[in-house]
């Protein structure tokens, strides 16, 4: 059992997955000779070597085209993009190539790829380089969609990712690179779609990914303080999405509070809350309220950015308003 | 002349047959489309043939072709059923993709047809990748990846020629430069005289340019790149001068094009021009009937084949975006 | 007073702009010359001329990226996408730069700009060249997103998004291009973010886009012959969104029904319903239903394409569901 | 040898001040980076001073200068205030941007500096967008924009100089080959010598490469290239070679590179070897020692106003999302 950083889970899930599979290979922007900009491939390049582990020019529709081109042709590539905002200099490859194709060619063609990249704010980095991209990625029809929120989860879920047939985009929270978590030795592999219970609850069901799910826990928290029993729900994967969880525990609790980071125009809360609106409305005993970061893009200034992004406080007021 | 040739005359055969076989195929699909048969859209590479049919015979079995939406001729090459093309632009349960891809999207995984490529550009970077995945088994396997001349304009490909540069892929790119993108010439928005052959210094290549209506031309530059790339010694950039003989897509007439030139060109018919030269070569014109014979009857059989069969069947409407076959994204 | 099909409309509703303003100009491939691959610019060049009517080289980036720039320098340029599946070609241009600049420069840049592009399905295009994806814009903030359903909302619209200060993406749909309609001679200009009531209705509001408002209008024809009298609304934009007439409706039905060409993820039907289930709940008396294209890319063949996209007849069911 | 120049002293003495002035602004700006003043990140341009003070200073008022998160300098030299500047850095409500946009989105639109670009390449055809606007209504004016040797591997590199090369866009786009991207080198990724120079005959340009640390070739090599775009004799692709004296960002050390080649590199640090040619040209240094006191005394104000600087108005997250001042999306 050791304690590993968010940071350092993710090269120990890759490390595990290349160990394991010759197939499974890793390209990106100063991911090889540099360990990665956010330090997340230290040593893969060492243990594996360079025709594993390769630098790319700064080119992402190269990179993902590679991908999926690897994919279509017997390995199972892994590719990182630095920032998950460059998932728009590279969309038609993500969004029109790789998800349409097994469907489009009537399941001839298998793409067991990983997109990994750096989502999320609070890094004071601007609107470029800090949104939260997974309902991006959850509007389209073939990719699965991943996000942990720990680093038990990182190694456990990018198992997954990678033995999974499918393309995945694995969302790497820059937020949560520095935190630490308890990880266990030996090999670890989760299961995609199946969603946590952080925390049972019997007044208001409250659902998170990846840095709203402390954000999310510490309300939680509060709320037990002032005699507000909140279930706290990690979804961990968009897609395939554990509606089976969340429909379970809104009909215990009554009440839904999505925490989103995404700006909140379709965020990934707002499919959600259709989902409860549609299938579960008479368990409702309150309107569902969706905490998101305001639709506006993200600010640079500390001060703005910690205004816009969800805090602990906005989701106890939120639920205390529909108490 | 073709005794000059170091190819046999069964090669030169084949290559006739080739275009043969895809001329009377899209000649076949384009009054399907006009019938009402073939839906949607169809992008024909009539009078492109010896292209297509110069590369798909100097490919080993084991090498893959990426293609474009004008795929038809390079995915029947690679040994693709015409019932099941034909199927496929047709909308029938027998379509090569279940009737769920359509014209753009024909691909034949079987015999190594990686896809029919709807969106300019994006097949590049793939091919590339295909490429490398054979660069780290060095299986040997090599990629070729078609497109047009308007494609040369856009980032995709300029990102795959420089990946595939420095990294040596053993992938072949081919521009078919048939002049025209949709209705607009090549020549008003590039800088350059040629599209492809101009850009190859950019990313350390040489400039290759064939004239893609000579089938032998074309046969012998690819089984000199592709050899290259076999060998380990890097990618390559063709550009292949050819033209279109209708139109863009679906009913185009075309008319955006100067008759004279429309004229000059289908006097260089790939076809006719290479008949005229395996006679003179003193093959004996009987075997030249009864390859186009056989072409006759396999598309005629192919029609009937597609005209009977069904639509697809509805349940197929919600499989196989996954791996388990499903479309379920929730529990 | 001229019957004009949806098509025609897009060449009246750009020249009566060009005519107006001499800063207006249109670029796209083969916009100039061909008059537009679905003839939607057709006399164009001949009436405006080579300088403000250019053709582009088959280059997103540099199209989208040249309106920017233009609209930064003085210009109100209209750029076309011939397939609103190409916005993932330029996705980074539109959805981090063009979106975002005003925000993250403090209001110096003006980007009065339009971005017009055919989408949707229904013509047999397979995949790559059939999406709605109304959805992608609404998700990112600093986009207006305009659909018109109709030949004389398409004059109105366009109109009325040349003349808006903020970058707009309009979304004219391939399956609507061949419709005629009554449009009135004259200038014609509408206002952005007002939904328009097609059909007064007491028990349900069926609220669609674009190709959908045709589908919904025929579902409540026969929705009327069973006595079911339905509110249709077409949205008509979805930024700026009409959050009035929606609520008004359905606080006067107690009934929602979204009818949304897109696939279920994130689409904006989910916006809608979510916003509903937060600031309406009370005035439901019946699940939220979104009838939407189920959530696969959409197929080429006629039986299957059909099959996916909403019909009347789903959302005459889905709305007998919840009478 | 200055007297062979066709250049002014006033120039000379200009020219030395612009960089002087950018060399203070960022060392203090990685000074207070270091003390968490300024918070984010800062991409530093110590070392390419002459490439922002050669353009700037040719270039007319009217101009538009786009560059990129590396883009302190050139925001700098075309007259925005080192407060604006530093308040944007630090956060703080005297930012050029409101502070909303960060060290990487410098813009001072009043000025011309149309603003620092974060995501390699988009720059390019925004800037040739901006040209195009200049030529539609032929007032002379010129964009320039600045990126580095990586960006010109991005699709958007090709796509925009494709388009200002067939369009004659009055736009100088320059390269500053600093060898690197982040943490890997140019040379690794390329199949050329040069990254920009080398690609300039695939949009039928000429290759031109400059000293990028030799500020008086800069800035002839800058005029010649902007008049001609003001003539209306369309774009130009320039290479700067030059270096980075620390880092990529924030604290990077910059290991990455070899300790000669930095040592090397140092040796030619374009301020100190650019001042002893203006004091064997003759210049008397007090004018050198008045024009760095002054720069001195000018970002030491600057701190202090930023230190003293409220952070931003709540108010202000939620405003200039829209035209009218407002994030509203609904009524
Ligand atoms: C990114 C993108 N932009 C535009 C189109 C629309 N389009 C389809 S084919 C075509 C012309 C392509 O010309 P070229 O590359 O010369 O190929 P050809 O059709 O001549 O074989 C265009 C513009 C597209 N499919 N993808
Ligand atoms: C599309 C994209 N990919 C990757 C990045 C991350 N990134 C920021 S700067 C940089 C290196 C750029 O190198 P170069 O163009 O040489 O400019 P320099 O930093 O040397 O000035 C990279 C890869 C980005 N911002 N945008
Ligand atoms: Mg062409
Ligand atoms: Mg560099």
């Amino acid at each position: 059992m050791a304690e590993l950083t968010y940071r350092a889970a993710v090269a120990r899930g890759i490390s595990q997955e290349m160990e394991r599979d010759d197939r499974v290979v890793l390209i990106g922007e100063d991911v090889a000779a540099a360990g990665g900009v956010f330090k997340t491939t230290e040593g893969l390049l060492e243990q594996f070597g360079p025709v594993r582990v390769r630098d790319t020019p700064i080119s992402e529709e190269a990179i993902t085209g590679a991908l999926m081109g690897a994919a279509m042709n017997g390995l199972r590539p892994i590719g990182e993009l630095m920032f998950s905002d460059f998932l728009a200099t590279c969309w038609d490859i993500v969004a029109n190539q790789i998800a349409k194709t097994r469907y489009m060619t009537g399941g001839q063609v298998e793409l067991p790829l990983v997109i990994r990249t750096a989502n999320g704010g609070g890094t004071r980095f601007g609107g470029q380089h800090s949104q939260s991209l997974e309902n991006w990625a959850m509007t389209v029809p073939g990719l699965k969609v991943v996000a942990p929120s720990n680093a038990r989860d990182v190694v456990g879920l990018l198992a997954a990712a990678v033995r999974d047939p499918d393309p995945v985009v694995f969302f790497e929270h820059k937020k949560l690179f520095a935190e630490k978590g308890e990880v266990e030795d030996g090999e670890i592999v989760e299961r995609l779609g199946e969603a946590r219970i952080l925390r049972k609850g019997d007044d208001v069901t409250i659902v998170a990914l990846a840095a709203m799910v402390p954000v999310a826990s510490r309300a939680a928290e509060a709320l037990a303080g002032q005699g507000t029993s909140a279930e706290v729900i990690d979804l961990r994967s968009l897609v395939p999405l554990d509606t089976k969880t969340l429909l379970q525990s809104v009909a215990k609790t009554g009440r839904l509070v999505t925490v989103e980071e995404n700006p909140r125009l379709c965020g990934w809360g707002a499919e959600i809350s259709s989902i409860v609106a549609e299938e579960a409305l008479w368990d409702l005993d309150a309107p569902i309220v969706r905490v998101t970061t305001p639709h506006i893009p993200l600010p640079a200034a500390a001060e703005l950015e910690d205004l816009a992004i969800p805090s602990p406080e906005r989701v106890v007021e939120a639920v205390l308003g529909i108490q | 002349m073709m005794n000059e040739l170091a190819i046999d005359r069964s090669t030169l055969l084949e290559l006739y047959r080739a275009m043969v076989r895809a001329r009377y195929f899209e000649e076949r699909a384009y009054d399907l489309f006009m019938e009402g048969l073939v839906k949607g859209t169809t992008h024909l590479g009539l009078g492109q043939e010896a292209v297509a049919a110069g590369f798909a015979l100097a490919m080993d079995e084991a090498d893959m072709t990426f293609c474009t939406y004008r795929g038809h001729n390079h995915t029947l090459l690679r040994g693709a059923s015409m019932t099941g093309l034909l199927g496929e632009l047709a909308g029938k349960a027998n379509g090569i993709c279940g009737a769920k891809g359509g014209s753009m999207h024909l691909t034949d995984i079987a015999n190594r047809a990686m896809g029919s490529y709807a969106i300019v550009g994006a097949h590049l970077p793939i091919a590339a990748g295909a490429a490398w995945a054979s660069q780290v088994r060095s299986d040997g396997q090599v990629s070729v990846c078609f497109f047009g001349d308007g494609t040369t304009n856009i980032g995709a490909f300029h990102e795959a020629l420089n990946l595939a540069a420095v990294w040596d892929l053993p992938v072949v790119f081919v521009c078919e430069n048939n002049l025209y993108m949709e209705y607009t010439a090549i020549s008003d928005v590039i800088a350059v005289e040629h599209p492809a052959a101009d850009r190859a210094s950019a990313y350390g290549l040489e400039p290759l340019i064939v004239d893609g209506n000579d089938v032998v031309a074309v046969y012998e530059m690819a089984s000199d790149v592709i050899e290259r790339a076999r060998r380990g010694d890097g990618p390559s950039l063709v550009e292949a001068k050819t033209y279109r003989h209708k139109g863009h897509s679906r009913a185009d007439p075309g008319k955006y094009r100067p008759d004279d030139e429309v004229a000059e060109w289908l006097k260089r018919d790939p076809i006719s021009s290479f008949r005229s030269r395996l006679e003179a070569d003193g093959i004996d014109i009987s075997h030249l009937t009864s390859i186009e014979n056989e072409a006759r009857s396999e598309i005629d059989e192919a029609t009937s084949a597609v005209r009977e069969a069904d639509p697809p069947d509805p349940e197929t409407l919600m499989t196989d975006v996954w791996a388990d076959g499903s479309s379920t994204w929730r529990n």
